[in-house]
């Protein structure tokens, strides 16, 4: 598909990632506007169903931006989110699609650039896979929801 | 000079303090005393409160543009319950004693009542006569508001430009214009006076030689930020005064009316302008072209603020930004391009160099102004010799009358964190003259009773900011707005100008009510900093305030994709949609609160924490001071002399004995934190104390850091190797207790930036200048012949102190540059001492014979204290190990946890008198949030569905607080005190029984369906 | 007297037994038996017939029995609870009892995990304790394990084994008791490479008189390499090989290492003799039949009694 | 096994000193000392510790004693003079609590009553004496009791630096151990290589010999020790091994446990102390194997 | 508790391939509790089959629902208003549940989307061992509260067989050897005694080998 322009959701929590995104403006570096962030208080908020149902809703990609390690405003929200990404791999492997459409990824709140350097990667990584499953319910009809 | 003992007075319970300027010290200082839920009045000559902050385009050290970060405060300010501001008002007379003064204002005609204006705009754009209100510059109408977001939020006449009133008046729909206004004399009890009004910016036409105010490209900095400001005279845009061109090259040249000798200059520093002169330089480059040359010209530059040597190395390896060491000698214009030349000459070369630049920005500094000098007398405070406040030598804040508190530039030339700290600090001693329990206890702020909306069809209203040109200027709202009607729910769909603005949240109010919305989402600015506000907004038309939704359409959108204006429009559109699929499953949520623990702590028994403690147990709170060392007083106590003369082992003795004897403060030394646990105002710290490590645990609201700094000794410079190479702590105490010595001196080195400004530890340790001109100086008193040689990079000698820097050159102190590809070299030969260095004026090395070589060493963070309670407490720090606070510029002694404070040189490196200045501030920002008496614990709790619950454990497992179990009924139960709100039961709960309120499961996948919405 | 079985005699005799054993063939081969076997013709008391070891298929021990016994030799069928339950056991016990074959070992049997059918489901319907019980019921009482009466009972000579090595040691012992409870009559030990430790054991054994009651073959196996003994040493479970062993046969090279491991297991043998309550030898020497003679003979235990 | 069987028999103890609160909620006393269960010998419980009002150590005890536990209590002469000593004692034996650690008390001006009046009416050998006048059936001014308490005192031993003052330090305990000391209870230990000398010089008095071991909790207090008890010989190895530690509170346990692991070989018993962390204490058993 | 674990998503696909409409059921008791077949797995396994539906740009319409439990007939009758317009029914629960259901609602069929693995113990978050075999004739009383023939891998009555290695069964080191752990356990019992006791051989008929078991309480039947 040509001039492929993937959606992205990230998760990101309060303390840390979502500080980084907002970080990242008001130092105006950019980044691809692919991605939409979706603010938890942790990413040990994130359920496994949130990263399928995005998915399903169209996403091409997602992923969970959570503190460094031993770094989580909860104590260890980010390595819950982590293995629960990986479950996910685990049954989009299963399903034959690629495990690389959703992440994990971990980050202080002031590391701004590094959010945005996550966001072009992460973007870059999707592009290349191409459409994500969301684009592929239209070609009959509507996917049920 | 004032001693302050705050008891004695005749406290009368309904009397209130009285600040004097609302600059950004002025609303901090008022702010504090209002939370701390003492009542104010908030007085300003000007008809909008702001200041000079309100000014400026953006502030460094992190770039953000000024007005949206400083709005919040001011409109917060307006609506406070004990805070009343007066603006266009000056003090003519003070009468009484401290805690009992009277006195007496005048406020000025407006012609506009305030409570009728609404502000539209209508008379300012029908009677657009130009008039100068900044100098130079900023064109006004008779009419005018300072800012888009001003407080009081109402325009205001110059009686003296209208022509025609009845016209006038007949424009206002509002009937707001009252010709007959008057001068309006007023008396009011005050207990004390904070005077924050701030200074002038120096006028540099008085100097001949630079062309300020003759040619129109040579500008002020503050003249430069409105040309760059958003809401200045060019919208933002970056051009010549001359031809409206952009200029290609620009020149700044420092200390313009400071640090001089000559007719109309202030022999003092300003402080400030090196910082500014960095930040206009990169900010110029950031936003309007790397093509744009940017040069500085400086004598010494002096950023020697936390973290600001990083900004300035920033400035010149990054955004290569060049910086030439001299002081120009003049401006002269090229008549037919309008042009600039430069001339001036280098430190290294015989001749004088010329160069063109296209605009010419002096960076002048603070200069006391007529009215400050006339309200000094009528306050009756004493000034020194440039007529700031005179303060005592050992608390800043105090004036010369008691009562009578002083912060911000009044005081002395500083920047706005030094402002904020001072006006906190200023605030929490104003308070000393109230009733010690404050009269008024009722808890919270009265809003209106919430409407039920369960079971309501959504009515939702969507309110985009344009925020001026940040969001407005690359998204097209109309186009977003028009997008949104699409979801029928949509009642309303707005924009909203500056959103945050009084006036746009008085239009969404109004839109809410007459539109009987009962969901609302705000496109704008991050929740992180506005949620609260537009929550507030909701309780005041009685909504819950959880019905709204903020939608980050700036930080994350305009801000991040300002290149790519139709992928930011795409996304900002998507955005919306998220959001108001979000807010339409939004349900009203009750807060939880917990009553608050009125005990502080204070880590740390130097003087910072021990004046922290003092200040808060006279304010009847239970203080412990947990210090590690056998005995109170610090790193002070190894000091003898303040650059003023003052004893520091007299002061801190004195301190140790008014905290050993007050009854509210608990001393504990040999103490060690082992162990924290709780929640803001609740919390629980368990100390090991004593020779043999005894545990203990108290609890505590409110935790003070005060750790304080180690005096630095790399091994650098040979010291340890000689006895004659010592550091300046070492050389004060000789100059004590070893004055012989020093007569026996011919040649004494003094070696700056020892273990500072380095690789290892980038940051200046900002005490060792004024360090070694104290020394220089006692060295000089005690042997006026022997030779002194500072070897130093840049004098900071920042404010009064350099002073003290032009004194000893008076006194023949040599001093002799040195970079650090270049340093000088400690060289020993048969015992005896000698320095190498390489000189710049000379152009070769010289060796200079020393009797003694003194390293300006300094201080170093503690990193393993700092790194152990930051782990305990979960307390960000900097990269060189200091703690970090919360917002340099607008929170400096909060930390990021709330319900920590930070003071002293656990913040950075600071003299003795800053660190107690920042001690009050802390304790007096410790106050206001023990004002509140209870913790809200927000409503972001998880729940448990018993009829889904399977009792199977696995949140009782996962919690990180170890907060849900299975109860009688043999269901999980998750108490909502005790829930940090992480959400992770709800993230692994197999049954799905459990919702974390305000993120439960159906709210994202609505917000998910909104982004992927065809 | 109860069995016409060889090692019986023997062992009653007052003679130190030699047993060796006889892997049989992954395939239908009898010629592989009796090659094998006829290695170790003269030079043993009886010869140890493998049930599926290590759980790998080979030809059933009961079949390979058939063929050593038809050569007239004295086969010791073992017998694992893993592959069959209570009633093929029986079955097959009076099948071999009616082909001669008088002397078989009762085992557990490896883990099905280790061979090349671990997806086998193990049966384990008895264990080797109940399994010796059973066998010595059908024996002495003459009654199958569910009590019936038996017309025309198998004389088993029982046998089971034992390891003085596993943990937890201090049941090693109480172990074997166990056995001798349930009516075991000989014992093969594990390869023996730890002799202190064997030592210690058999003081147990004596000290509680079970060397009385129950003959004790000790295990030896020869190394044939410093690569065995590692191997041995980490990957077969219940195995002691001390450091020493390994780092004796690092001391000489590649070519001398097997001629070493018989030097080992020689001496072993003549330490063991030694000990109270031994009362001959198990020698294992895995896929290395042909040297069983030259031990025998080097260890002194040549030629065999006659009985 | 009691405590004491199993001291005279030669097996290796596990004492674990719990404070007592500073009030009168015991929850957590109770509770943390339900994890012990089964794991230590016995329960130690200091008197007015460091100089700090506590709950006193008869209470204490009495309460251990009530939850399954075997006492220990700490007995100093200077809060109480000889009556309220003697007193004491025999309200101990009523009580249940049997082995008493005679210890040389902090000085109080350490403490949280710096004013309190400092008794010292006995010193640790009149203490060991006045409990073997005790346990033969006399108190101390000749009169007979009526039935004999029945007290196994030991001493505590105060930090040692260097070999002089052990020498000093063994001459004095070998006094006490001939006043009626039962066994030894020592310093705690950072550090082996001095230690080992500690133990060998009051072994050879013939009396167990027990090392304490202190539950570290944060690189701040291993520092503190490090700078202000030289005994300690708590060494920068130790304070960087916690400062690089992914998990600094594991590490600190870990370390406790290595050290009791280390002593197990070399001394007849250990003092574990948690300093207020007494939760943990399962977890320094499971760390040193016990 | 049962315990299952869910089958790999491919397996799951093809029972449900030639359906369009699907039923999936789960199961609010063992299968929520150890994470197999709760509400949150019902819900994960929805999406996996819409995103697998996807792929082929299929649709595939999935009713989700988790009952209280779904080996009692009571509450798989609450399936009847949905069974009508479903093709398929795929259970998450045990093989009781899948086997209630199925024979519940003749005409649709039904499918496992877990596998029944044993009955067993949690020992910790996300953690679950084999406990029990239902053999139907305990004999923890004499085995020190361990149970031989769930722990033992060759389910040894008599003593622990020669592969054990330091204290480990030789089928793996991390499986702990059963009878190390009863012997420990006796010892601290102080019932070493017990352990020379010779187990007879096992009636397994009351744990299935006598056939399908059945209890029938004949003062509740």
């Amino acid at each position: 598909m040509e001039n492929f322009e993937p959606e992205i959701v990230a998760f990101c929590c309060h303390y840390c990632a979502y500080t980084a995104a907002d970080m990242a403006g008001s130092k105006r570096i950019s980044y691809p506007s692919n991605v939409k962030i979706i603010r938890v208080p942790c990413t040990g908020k994130v359920d496994a169903i949130h990263l399928m149902k995005a998915l399903e809703k169209g996403a091409d990609g997602v992923y969970v931006a959570g503190c460094l390690a031993g770094d989580c405003h909860f104590k260890n929200g980010n390595v819950r989110a982590e293995a629960r990404v990986n479950r996910v791999k685990k049954i989009l492997t299963e399903l034959g699609w690629e495990p690389e459409r959703v992440a994990m990824v971990n980050m202080s709140a002031g590391m701004g650039e590094y959010f945005a350097q996550t966001a072009r990667e992460f973007t870059e990584t999707i592009r290349k896979l191409g459409p994500g499953p969301g684009k592929f319910a239209g070609t009959n009809d509507k996917a049920a929801s | 000079m004032q001693n302050n003992n705050s008891s004695e007075n005749t406290l009368s319970p309904d009397r209130r303090v009285l600040v004097i300027g609302g600059g950004v010290g002025g609303i901090r200082a008022a702010l504090d005393l209002a939370e701390s839920r003492r009542d104010v009045l908030l007085i300003d000559k000007a008809y909008a409160i702001g200041g000079l902050m309100t000014q400026l385009d953006r502030t460094f050290p992190t770039n953000n543009c000024d007005l949206c970060t400083v709005s919040p405060y001011l409109s917060q300010g307006a609506r406070e319950r004990h805070l009343e501001i007066k603006p266009m008002t000056t003090l003519t007379r003070l009468e009484g004693e401290a805690g009992a003064f009277t006195a007496t204002l005048v406020t000025e005609p407006r012609y506009i009542d305030t409570d009728k204006c609404t502000a539209c705009g209508e008379c300012a754009k029908l009677f657009p006569d130009a008039v100068r209100v900044t100098p130079g510059l900023d064109p006004r109408a008779p009419t005018c508001m300072r800012y888009p977001q001003a407080t009081p939020f109402a325009f205001s006449i110059d009686i003296t430009k209208v022509a025609d009133m009845a016209a006038l008046k007949k424009v206002c729909r509002a009937d707001a214009i009252r010709d007959d206004d008057t001068r309006r004399e007023s008396v009011v009890d005050v207990a004390s006076v904070v005077l924050s009004v701030g200074a002038d910016l120096f006028d540099p036409a008085v100097l001949d030689n630079f062309g300020g105010g003759k040619f129109d490209n040579v500008v002020t900095g503050l003249e430069y930020e409105r040309i760059m400001s958003a809401s200045g005279p060019f919208q933002g845009n970056l051009v010549r005064k001359s031809d409206g061109r952009r200029p290609k090259k620009v020149a700044w040249i420092q200390c313009v009316g400071s640090r001089g000798i000559n007719k109309g200059d202030v022999p003092y520093c300003s402080g400030v302008c090196c910082m500014y002169a960095l930040k206009e330089a990169m900010v110029t480059r950031e936003r309007f072209g790397d093509d744009i040359d940017t040069t500085i010209f400086f004598m010494d530059m002096r950023t020697y603020g936390k973290d600001y040597e990083l900004y300035f190395n920033r400035a010149r390896d990054e955004y290569k930004i060049r910086m030439i060491r001299s002081r120009p000698h003049s401006v002269v214009e090229n008549s037919a391009t309008q042009n600039l030349s430069i001339t001036y000459a280098l430190e290294d070369k015989p001749v004088q160099e010329t160069e063109e630049f296209d605009m010419v920005v002096l960076s002048t500094g603070f200069r006391v102004g007529e009215d400050a000098k006339n309200l000094a007398g009528v306050l009756g405070i004493d000034c020194n010799q440039y007529d700031f406040a005179a303060t005592h030598p050992f608390n800043p804040v105090l004036t010369s009358k008691p009562g009578v508190y002083v912060c911000g530039v009044s005081e002395s030339p500083k920047d706005i964190p030094e402002t904020m700290v001072q006006a906190s600090a200023a605030a929490a001693m104003a308070v000393t003259d109230l009733p010690v329990v404050p009269v008024d206890l009722q808890t919270e702020d009265l809003f209106a009773p919430e409407r039920d909306v369960r079971g309501q069809d959504p009515r939702i209203g969507v309110f985009v900011c344009d925020c001026g040109f940040e969001i407005g200027g690359i998204v097209k709202v109309d186009k977003l707005l028009a997008d949104v009607c699409a979801n029928t729910d949509v009642a309303v769909a707005k924009a909203v100008g500056y959103g945050c603005s009084s006036e746009s949240m008085a239009a969404i109010e109004t839109m809410i009510q007459e539109n009987h919305l009962n969901r609302v989402v705000i496109g704008g600015c991050s929740p992180r900093t506005h949620e609260t506000k537009f929550q507030d907004l909701l309780r005041r038309v009685g909504l819950n305030k959880y019905l709204v939704e903020i939608v980050n359409l700036r930080d994350q959108t305009t801000w991040t994709h300002m290149n790519e204006p139709e992928k930011a429009q795409a996304k900002a559109a998507r955005l919306l949609q998220a959001g108001i699929a979000g807010v339409r499953k939004n349900r009203p949520l009750i807060d939880h609160t917990l009553p608050m623990s009125q005990n502080a702590l204070v880590v740390g028994g130097g003087v910072t924490g021990m004046t922290s403690a003092l200040t808060l147990a006279d304010q009847g709170i239970k203080t412990y001071i947990v210090e590690r060392a056998p005995a109170l007083g610090g790193l002070a106590r190894s000091l003898r002399k303040t650059i003023e003369g003052e004893d520091v082992g007299a002061f801190v003795q004195d301190l140790v004995q008014q905290v050993t004897a007050h009854g509210n403060i608990q001393v504990l030394t040999r103490s060690i934190i082992v162990d924290h646990s709780g929640m803001p105002g609740l919390f629980t710290t368990g100390i090991q104390t004593g020779v043999r490590m005894n545990y203990m645990q108290i609890d505590h609201g409110v935790t003070i850091l005060a750790t304080g700094a180690l005096a630095g000794r790399p091994a650098q410079y040979g010291l340890g190797t000689h006895t004659n190479i010592m550091t300046q702590l070492e050389m004060d105490s000789m100059l004590e207790d070893e004055a012989d010595k020093i007569q026996a001196m011919e040649q004494v080195v003094m070696i700056q930036c020892v273990g500072s400004r380095e690789k290892e530890n980038p940051n200046c340790s900002r005490i060792c200048c004024q360090a070694a001109m104290k020394n220089a100086l006692r060295i000089k008193e005690i042997s006026p012949d022997t030779q002194i040689f500072v070897l130093y990079r840049d004098m900071r000698t920042y404010g009064f102190q350099e002073e003290y820097y032009r004194k000893a050159r008076d006194l023949g102190v040599k001093f002799i540059r040195f970079s650090l590809d270049q340093r000088p070299e400690v060289v020993e030969a048969d015992g005896s001492l000698s320095v190498t260095t390489h000189d710049f004026i000379l152009g070769c090395d010289i060796e200079i014979a020393a009797d003694c070589v003194v390293l300006s060493t300094g201080l170093i963070a503690d990193d393993e204290t700092t790194e152990d309670l930051a782990l305990l407490f979960h307390l960000p720090r900097t990269i060189d190990h200091y703690f970090l606070e919360d917002h340099v510029k607008l929170r400096p002694v909060d930390m990021a946890q709330r319900g920590f404070f930070l003071a002293g040189t656990a913040h950075s490196p600071r003299t003795i008198r800053e660190s107690i200045t920042q001690a009050r501030a802390a304790a007096g920002r410790a106050q206001t949030m023990l004002a509140k008496k209870e913790i809200n614990l927000g409503a972001c709790v998880a729940k448990v569905d018993d009829k889904k619950c399977a009792s199977c454990l696995i949140c009782v497992r996962a919690c990180p607080f170890d907060v849900p179990f299975i109860n009688a009924e043999g269901v999980s139960q998750i108490d909502a005190d005790k829930c940090h709100g992480c959400g992770v039961c709800a993230g692994e709960c197999p049954a799905k029984a459990i919702q974390l309120l305000a993120y439960e499961d159906d709210q994202i996948l609505a917000k998910l369906d909104g982004l992927f919405e065809r | 007297m109860n069995t016409e079985s060889r090692l019986e005699k023997i062992l009653a005799s007052g003679e130190l037994a030699v047993t060796s054993e006889c892997g049989p063939p992954r395939g239908a081969r009898p010629e592989k038996v009796r090659e094998k076997a006829a290695l170790l013709k003269d030079h043993v008391d009886g010869i140890n017939v493998t049930d599926n070891q290590t759980a790998m298929v080979r030809m059933s021990s009961f079949a390979a029995g058939v063929i050593i016994k038809q050569m007239g030799l004295d086969p010791i069928i073992q017998m694992v609870a893993r592959d069959r339950n209570r009633l093929a056991m029986q079955s097959d016990i009076i099948g071999a009892y009616a082909f001669g074959i008088n002397t078989m070992l009762c085992l557990s049997g490896d883990h099905a995990k280790f061979g090349d059918h671990p997806m086998a489901q193990g049966v384990f319907d008895i264990d080797s304790v109940q399994m010796i019980n059973m066998v010595r019921r059908m024996r002495d009482e003459e009654v199958f394990q569910g009590g019936a009466k038996i017309d025309g009972a198998p004389k088993m000579f029982i046998g089971a084994a034992a390891n003085p090595f596993a943990d937890p040691f201090e049941l090693r012992v109480m172990r074997l008791a166990k056995k001798v409870k349930a009516g075991v009559d000989f014992i093969q030990t594990q390869c023996i490479f730890n002799l202190d430790k064997f030592e210690q054991w058999m003081k147990g054994v004596t000290d509680r008189g079970l060397d009385e009651k129950v003959h004790i073959l000790a295990g030896i196996t020869p190394m044939k390499s410093v690569g065995m003994a590692r191997y041995m040493k980490n990957k077969v479970p219940g195995m002691d090989i001390p450091d020493a062993v390994i780092k004796r046969l690092e001391g000489v090279s590649k070519e001398q290492q097997p001629e070493e491991g018989i030097k080992m297991a020689i001496e072993s043998i003549e330490r063991i003799k030694q000990i109270k309550g031994v009362h001959g030898f198990h020698i294992m020497a895995i896929e290395w039949e042909e040297k069983v003679p030259q031990i025998v003979e080097q260890a002194g235990l040549y030629p065999r009694p006659k009985v | 096994m009691s405590f004491q069987a199993k001291l005279t028999s030669g097996e290796f103890v596990v004492l674990a000193e719990m404070d007592t609160p500073k009030g009168v909620d015991i929850s957590d006393l109770v509770t943390n000392v339900r994890y012990l269960k089964s794991r230590v010998d016995a329960v130690v419980i200091p008197d007015l510790d460091n100089g700090v009002m506590h709950l006193g150590a008869l209470a204490g005890g009495s309460i251990m004693r009530q939850q399954g536990m075997e006492p220990l209590i700490h007995v100093c002469g200077r809060d109480k003079n000889r009556m309220a000593l003697q007193g004491d004692l025999l309200a101990a034996h009523v009580l249940g609590i049997h082995n008493i650690m005679v210890v040389k008390a902090e000085e109080m001006i350490n403490g949280d009553h710096p004013d309190a009046k400092t008794v010292d009416d006995l010193d640790d050998t009149g203490i060991l004496n006045m409990i073997r006048s005790l346990t033969s059936g006399t108190d101390m001014a000749g009169f007979e009791l009526r039935g004999k308490p029945v007290l196994t005192p030991g001493i505590a031993i105060p930090p040692i630096a260097d070999t002089e003052q052990l020498k000093v330090q063994a001459a004095a305990a070998g006094e006490k151990v001939a006043a009626g000391a039962r066994y030894i209870v020592l310093q705690p230990v950072f550090d082996l290589t001095f230690y080992t000398q500690i133990i060998e010089a009051f072994t050879s008095l013939n009396v167990p010999v027990i090392p304490s071991v202190f539950l570290l909790k944060n690189v701040g207090m291993a520092r503190y020790i490090s700078i202000n008890d030289p005994c300690s010989r708590l060494s920068e190895d130790l304070i960087r091994r916690i400062r690089k530690a992914r998990d600094r509170d594991t590490e600190c346990i870990a370390i406790a446990g290595e050290m009791i692991r280390a002593l197990k070989g070399i001394s007849r018993g250990i003092k574990i102390s948690a300093l207020g962390w007494e939760d943990r204490l399962p977890a320094i058993l499971d760390s040193a194997g016990l | 508790m049962i315990t299952a674990e869910q089958k790999p998503i491919p397996e799951i696909i093809q029972y449900i391939a030639p359906y369009g409409k699907i039923l999936l059921v789960g199961c609010n008791e063992c299968v929520t509790v150890c994470a197999a077949g709760g509400r949150k797995e019902v819900g994960l396994l929805a999406s996996a089959l819409h995103l697998n539906s996807m792929k082929q740009g299929k649709t595939i319409d999935i009713k989700e629902i988790t009952l209280e439990r779904q080996c009692d007939p009571e509450y798989v009758e609450e399936l009847t208003p949905y069974i009508d317009g479903v093709d398929a029914v795929v259970s998450m629960a045990c093989g009781c549940g899948v086997q209630t259901i199925a024979g519940r609602y003749k005409k649709t069929p039904v499918f496992p989307a877990v596998n029944t693995r044993f009955m067993g113990a949690s020992l910790g978050q996300g953690v679950w061992a084999e406990r029990c075999k239902g053999c139907g004739d305990c004999v923890l009383g004499i085995t020190g509260g361990i149970c031989p023939v769930a722990r033992c891998s060759k389910h040894l009555f008599n003593g622990p067989c020669g592969g054990t290695s330091n204290g480990q069964c030789e089928i793996d080191p991390d499986v702990d050897c059963a009878w190390r752990l009863i012997w420990e356990r006796l010892k601290e019992l102080g019932m070493e005694d017990r352990y020379e006791d010779l187990m007879n051989a096992k009636d397994w008929r009351p744990g299935g080998a006598g056939g399908p078991g059945k209890i029938i309480r004949e003062d509740l039947a």
